[in-house]
C-alpha cells in the first residue's frame, strides 16, 4: 500500500453531521435522478447545517430550497419518485412532519400496493427528531417509532456515525418509501469513520456491545444513553448486551429474540412517549416469541408521557437516563 | 358551440363516441351495484363526461393524468381497457389494480395514468411531482391534474398551485367544478366562488370554460396544454359541470332541487353534440347506432372478462405491500 | 310507575347511529356552548346519516356545514374551546385526520401543559374509524389505537349503543381535548338502550362476558367479533371473559391486569396493524405487572400489515375474525 | 410619516416607549442567551417593534391576540409583565408559563394572549376558532393574528382565510412581511410575492403599510379593526418590515447581504419616530431620558426577578397534561 492508499484508507474522524452530508453529496454525484429538496437546504445551509455549501458545490437543482408547504413538497417528492427520479426529502424536523402524513400514509405507503404493484416510490424522506434542546412541546418530538407502524414505509434511525454515511444510499437503493430520523442531539457527536466500509444493510439490527446477563434494546438517540448504561452496570459487574435496531420498521425479531433467549433479561429504552411507543412493540414480540425463555418481566425506560417542557430540569426529568436506564437492568438482576 | 367549424367528422364522431362509451359503461355499474357485483365507494360521472373527455383528447401518450376517486371518465378516455377496468371493479385478479384498488384507485402505468386518489386534493402533489421529474428528466411532458370544486378548500390545493407557479412546472390543473362537494355547495364553501380566479393569487393563468362543451373544453385544453408546454408554467383550467346523479352510491340528495338538476340536464354534453352535429350534419343516425353497437358488445365483453375473472389467492395478501423493484 | 313512566323508562330499540344522534341533540339542546361543526352534516345529513334532520332542527349555527379544510376547522375548533366554546368537531372518517394531526398534536395536545396550566381545550373531536366497508386504503385506518400515543388526548372507542349514546356528554364534560371513534361497521348496529341509565364513565374499561379460562381484550369494532368468538368457545367448554376496553387513553390498566391474574391467559384483539397497535400497548402492561401469573404467551389477534384492498375476500382477510380469536384463544389453552 | 398630525405628545411617548422597551428588553435577552441563562431556540424582532406596538395599540382589552415563536414584542406590547416574560426564558416557575413553554411559548389567559406558535402557519385556525366563539357567544371583540411571510406557503393560511371570510369572523390577519422565512426570500418561496393581492382569492379586504412606521400601522390597524368589527369580516394588513439580526440565535445570514440589511437599518422605527417626533418638537430629549431609564429599571428588576425565581419541582412534570378544570 502506498502512502496515499494509506491515507485514503485510515479511519477519518467526521462529526455525525458530516457523515449526513457526505452521504448526500456522494448520493447525488452517483446518479443524476438524485437530489434533495427541502426547507432552507440551500442558502441558508440547512437547519443544522448539514448541508452547508452543498448548492454552491451541486446546484440549486439538486439542492432544493421549497416553500413552507410540507404537504406540497413531500407529495411532489412522491410523484417525481413515480416519474422516474430518486428523490430526498427533508423535513426539516418529525415535528413539521404531521403536515405531510397524509401525504405519506395515505400516498407513499398505498399506492405500491393499490395500483396491484404497478408503481414504486422509490423516495427517501430525511427529518431530524427529537427532545434535548428545549426546544419545547412543538419542536421536540420523539415520533419515528409512532411511523414504524405504518406499512409500505421503512423506517430507519442511524444512531452511529458508520450509519448516517452508508444507510443513506441503502435508502435509495430500496424501491420502497425509505423515513430517516436523526436525532438533533448526535449531529455533534464525532467518531471514526471506516473508509474501508462503503455501505450497510439497512436490515439488521446489530449489537453494539455483547454481554451475557441483560439485554437493553434501543435506537436512535437512546443508543448512546444506554452504551453509558452498559459501561456503568459493568464497573457493577453486570455485563449487557446492548442492541442498536437500527430498522424500526420492518423490526429484526431474530437479532432482539436471540439476544433475550441468552441473557433471559430485557430492558427497552425508548425516547418515545411509553404509552404506544416502539418499546411496546419490541416488548409484545419478545413476550410473544420468548415468554418460556425469560427469567423477569421486561422493563421499559421511556420518555415520560408529557408535551416536552422548556426548562432544562424538567426537559430531562422527561427523558430516559442512563441513570434509569441502568436502574432498570439492576432491578432485573437483582430484584429489591 | 364554441369554434366547432374547424373540427372534422372523425374528431366530432370521436368525442362523442367517448362521451357516450363512458356513460353507458357508468350505467352499466350501477346495474352492478345493485347487484352487488360492485361495493364500495362508487362515483359517477353522469354529466360530467365531457370535461375527461375534452381535456384527453388534447393530451399526448408522453403526458401524464392525475385524477380523483370519480375517475372512471378519465380512465377510459385515456384508453385503459374497459375489461381490466371493470374487473378492476369486480375486485378481480386480472382488474387493472389486481382488484386491491377498486372503482377510487384506477392505476395504469403504461399510460401514465397515476391514479385515482380518494383524498380530497391529495393528487394535487403527486401532480407537481410528476411535472417536476418530466421537467428535469427533458421530457416534453405535461401533466393534467383532475380536481373537485370542493378541493379548492384545502391546503393542498393553494401549497400545489404555489409550488407549480413557482418552479414554473407543466402542470395543467383541471378544476371540474360540479357546484357541489358532496352536499356543500360552493357558495358555501368558498368565500371567493370564482376558482379560476384564484390562480391570481398564484400569478397562474387561468379559464373557465363550459364544461358541458366538449368542443369548448378539447379547444381549451389544446390552448392551455400547448401554452403549458410552450411557456414551461402551470394553467388553471375551471371547467364549469354538474353531476347528474348522487355524489355516490349513498346520497339522497337533500341539498339541491329537482329544478336545478333538470336544468343543467338539458345541457346534457352528449345530447348537445348530437343535436348540434346532427343538425349540421356531421353526424348521421347510423353514426350513433353503430356507436351503441360497438358500446354495447364492449360492455358485454367487459361484462364477461369480470365475471370470468379469478380473486388474487389470499396468500398474496401481503404483496406489493413492499416492492422488490422499481419497474424500470 | 304510571303507564307514562312505564314506557319512559322502557328499554329502547336503537341503532348505534341513532344513539349517536340522540347524543349530540341532547348534548347541544344541554348547553348553548356546544355545536357540532364538520363537513356535509347540516345539507347532507352526515356521511353516515348521524345527523340526519339535525340541522332543521337545531339550526345551523349549531350544526354548522364546513369547507373541506379539516386542518382549519380542526384549528378552530381548539380556538373555540379555547375562548369559551364547547366544540364538538367530527371529522368525516380518521383517513382525514392525517390532514389536521398537526393541529391535534401540535396545539390542542400541548396548549394545556405549554401554557402552564392557565388554558384549557375542553373539545371534542368524534370520527368514523375501520375497514370492512370495502373502501380500500385510504378511506379504512384503524388508527385509534395510534392516536393513544398522545399525551394531552383522551381516546374514547364505544363499542355499545349505551357507550355511543352517553360517551359524548362524558367527553364534553371533560376539560380535556376529548377525540371519539365511531367503527363504521357498528352504526347499523341495533340493541337496547336503558333510559335509567343516564350517563357513563370514561375512565373505566369493561368486563362485557365474565369468564375463568382466558381473558380476551378488545375494543370498539373488534368488541363484537370477540364476544362472537366467546360464544364459540363456550360451545367448547371454554369460558372466555372479555374485556372492552372503551378508553385507549389513558388506558384502565387495573381491570386488565385483574382480569389476567385471574385467568392466567390473555388475547389481545386489535383491528390496527399489528405492529404498534394499542395491542403492543396492552401486551407489555401486562408484561410488566403480571408477568408472573400468566401461564402461557399473550397472543394477539391484530389486523395484518397491508393497506387495506378493496376486494371483500382480501380486506376480510386483513382483518381479525371471531375464527381466528377464538383459535388464538384455543391454542393457549391446549397447545399443539 | 403618514396622518401623524392627529396623533398626540402622550400617544407618540406612548409607542415610542413601547418600541424602546422592546427593543432593549431583546438586547438583554442576547445578553443572557449568550450566558446560557436563556437556552432553546429564541427569536429577535429588532426592527420590527413598530408592527405589534403599532397593532396592539389599536386593540381593547376584549380582542385576543395569536402570535408566532417571534412574539416578545406582541407580548410586551399586550401588557404580559416582563418579570413575567423573563422568569419563563428562564425557565422558571414563576414565569408566565411555569417555565414550560419558553421563547416561543408565551401565554397569558387573562390578557386573551393566547401564544406563542412554534409551527408556521398553526396558529392561523386557532385566530379563526376564538373569533368564532367572540362572535358566537356576541362578544364584541376582533383577534389579531400575526404570522410570518412564510406562513403564507403553508395550507393553514389558506384554509383560514377562507374560513374566516366565508363565515364573516373578526380576525385581523396581520402578516409581518419581513421578506424572509429564515433564509427563503419571498420572492423564491412565493410566485406572487404581493401578500395583499392573496386576500382577493377568498373576497377579502386587505392593505400593505409600511412596517417601519409604528404611526402608519397604527393607522392602518385603527382602521382595519373598526372595518372588521363593523362588517364582521376579516382583513388582512400586511406589514412591510424588516428584522435586522439573525432569524434565531443559530443563523449565519448567507441568504442576503450586508449592504441590504444596512439599507433597511435606515429605516429603523424607532429612529425615525425619534427623529421625526424631535424635530417637530413633540419629543425632547428629556423623554427619551426618562424612558430609557425607566426601561432599564424593568429590565433589571426583570432580570433580578428571574434570577430569583425558583424551580417547578420535577415532582410537577406530569401536572396539565391533564386538566382538571377549564377555568371560569
Ligand atoms: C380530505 C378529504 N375530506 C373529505 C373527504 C370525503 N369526500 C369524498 S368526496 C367529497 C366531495 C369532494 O367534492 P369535489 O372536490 O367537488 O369533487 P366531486 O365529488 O364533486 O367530483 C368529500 C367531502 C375525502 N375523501 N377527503
Ligand atoms: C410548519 C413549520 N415548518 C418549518 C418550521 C421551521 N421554521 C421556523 S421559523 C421559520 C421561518 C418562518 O418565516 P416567517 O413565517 O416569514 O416568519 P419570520 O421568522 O420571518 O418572522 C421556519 C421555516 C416551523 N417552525 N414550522
Ligand atoms: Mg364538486
Ligand atoms: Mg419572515
Amino acid at each position: 500500500m502506498n502512502a496515499e492508499a494509506r491515507a485514503a484508507a485510515a479511519p477519518q474522524r467526521v462529526t455525525y453531521r458530516e457523515a449526513c452530508k457526505q452521504a448526500i453529496r456522494s448520493a447525488i454525484l452517483a446518479d443524476e435522478r438524485v437530489f434533495l429538496m427541502g426547507e432552507d437546504i440551500a442558502r441558508y445551509g440547512g437547519c443544522y447545517a448539514v448541508t452547508k455549501g452543498l448548492a454552491a458545490e451541486l446546484g440549486e437543482h439538486r439542492i432544493r430550497d421549497t416553500p413552507l408547504s410540507e404537504a406540497a413538497y413531500v407529495g411532489a417528492g412522491i410523484g417525481a419518485a413515480m416519474s422516474g427520479m430518486r428523490p430526498i426529502v427533508e423535513i426539516m424536523t418529525v415535528n413539521f412532519a404531521l403536515l405531510a402524513l397524509d401525504q405519506i400514509i395515505n400516498n407513499a405507503a398505498t399506492i405500491p400496493h393499490m395500483s396491484g404493484g404497478q408503481i414504486a416510490i422509490p423516495l427517501v424522506i430525511r427529518m431530524a427528531t427529537g427532545a434535548g434542546r428545549q426546544l419545547a412541546a412543538q419542536h421536540s418530538h420523539s415520533l419515528e417509532g409512532w411511523f414504524a407502524h405504518i406499512p409500505g414505509l421503512k423506517i430507519l434511525a442511524p444512531a452511529t456515525i458508520e450509519d448516517a454515511r452508508h444507510m443513506l444510499q441503502a435508502a435509495l437503493d430500496d424501491p420502497n418509501p425509505v423515513l430517516i430520523f436523526e436525532h438533533v442531539m448526535l449531529y455533534n457527536e464525532e467518531g471514526l469513520l471506516d473508509p474501508t466500509v462503503t455501505g450497510v444493510d439497512i436490515k439488521s439490527a446489530k449489537i453494539r456491545r455483547s454481554g451475557r446477563d441483560v439485554t437493553l434494546v434501543a435506537y436512535g438517540g437512546g443508543l448512546g444513553k444506554t452504551l453509558a448504561a452498559a459501561e456503568t452496570l459493568h464497573a457493577e459487574g453486570i455485563e449487557a448486551e446492548v442492541i442498536d435496531l437500527r430498522v424500526l420498521r420492518p423490526l429484526d425479531e431474530a437479532t432482539v429474540l436471540g439476544s433475550a433467549a441468552r441473557t433471559r433479561r430485557v430492558v427497552i429504552v425508548d425516547e418515545g412517549w411509553r404509552s404506544g411507543s416502539l418499546s411496546a412493540e419490541v416488548a409484545a414480540r419478545i413476550g410473544e416469541a420468548a415468554f418460556f425463555e425469560l427469567d423477569a418481566p421486561i422493563r421499559r425506560a421511556c420518555g415520560r408521557e408529557v408535551p416536552t417542557p422548556y426548562a432544562a430540569h424538567l426537559e430531562q426529568a422527561s427523558l430516559p437516563q442512563s441513570a434509569s436506564i441502568a436502574a432498570a437492568a439492576r432491578e432485573l438482576i437483582k430484584p429489591r | 358551440m364554441t369554434e366547432k367549424v374547424h373540427l372534422d367528422r372523425a374528431h366530432l364522431l370521436r368525442l362523442l363516441a367517448q362521451m357516450m362509451r363512458v356513460r353507458r359503461f357508468e350505467e352499466k355499474c350501477v346495474e352492478l351495484y345493485e347487484a352487488e357485483k360492485i361495493r364500495g365507494f362508487m362515483h359517477l360521472y353522469d354529466g360530467e363526461e365531457a370535461v375527461s373527455v375534452g381535456v384527453i383528447e388534447a393530451l399526448e401518450p408522453e403526458d401524464a393524468i392525475v385524477a380523483t376517486y370519480r375517475e372512471h371518465g378519465q380512465a377510459l378516455a385515456r384508453g385503459i381497457g374497459m375489461n381490466a377496468l371493470m374487473a378492476e371493479l369486480y375486485g378481480r385478479k386480472e382488474g387493472c389494480c389486481r382488484g386491491r384498488g377498486g372503482s377510487m384507485h384506477i392505476f395504469d402505468r403504461a399510460l401514465r395514468f397515476y391514479g385515482g386518489n380518494a383524498i380530497v386534493g391529495g393528487g394535487l402533489p403527486l401532480a407537481v411531482g410528476i411535472a417536476l421529474a418530466d421537467k428535469e428528466l427533458g421530457r416534453k411532458s405535461a401533466t393534467a391534474c383532475f380536481f373537485g370544486d370542493g378541493a379548492v378548500d384545502e391546503g393542498s390545493f393553494h401549497e400545489s398551485m404555489n409550488l407549480a407557479a413557482l418552479w414554473r412546472l407543466p402542470v395543467l390543473f383541471v378544476c371540474e367544478n360540479n357546484k357541489y362537494a358532496m352536499g356543500m355547495a360552493i357558495e358555501r364553501a368558498e368565500s371567493e366562488p370564482h376558482i379560476a380566479r384564484k390562480a391570481a393569487a398564484y400569478g397562474m393563468a387561468s379559464e373557465t370554460v363550459d364544461g358541458m362543451d366538449v368542443v369548448a373544453v378539447a379547444v381549451a385544453a389544446r390552448r392551455a396544454l400547448a401554452d403549458v408546454k410552450e411557456r414551461s408554467a402551470p394553467f388553471l383550467l375551471e371547467c364549469d359541470t354538474y353531476r347528474f346523479r348522487a355524489h355516490s352510491m349513498f346520497d339522497a340528495q337533500l341539498y339541491r332541487t329537482r329544478e336545478e338538476i333538470a336544468a343543467w340536464r338539458k345541457r346534457d354534453p352528449i345530447q348537445q353534440l348530437r343535436s348540434w352535429a346532427g343538425q349540421n350534419g356531421l353526424i348521421h343516425d347510423s353514426d350513433i347506432e353503430r356507436i351503441e353497437a360497438d358500446i354495447e358488445a364492449e360492455i358485454a365483453a367487459a361484462v364477461a372478462f369480470a365475471e370470468a375473472g379469478t380473486l388474487e389467492p389470499v396468500e398474496e395478501l401481503e404483496r406489493f405491500v413492499y416492492m422488490e423493484q422499481t419497474p424500470a
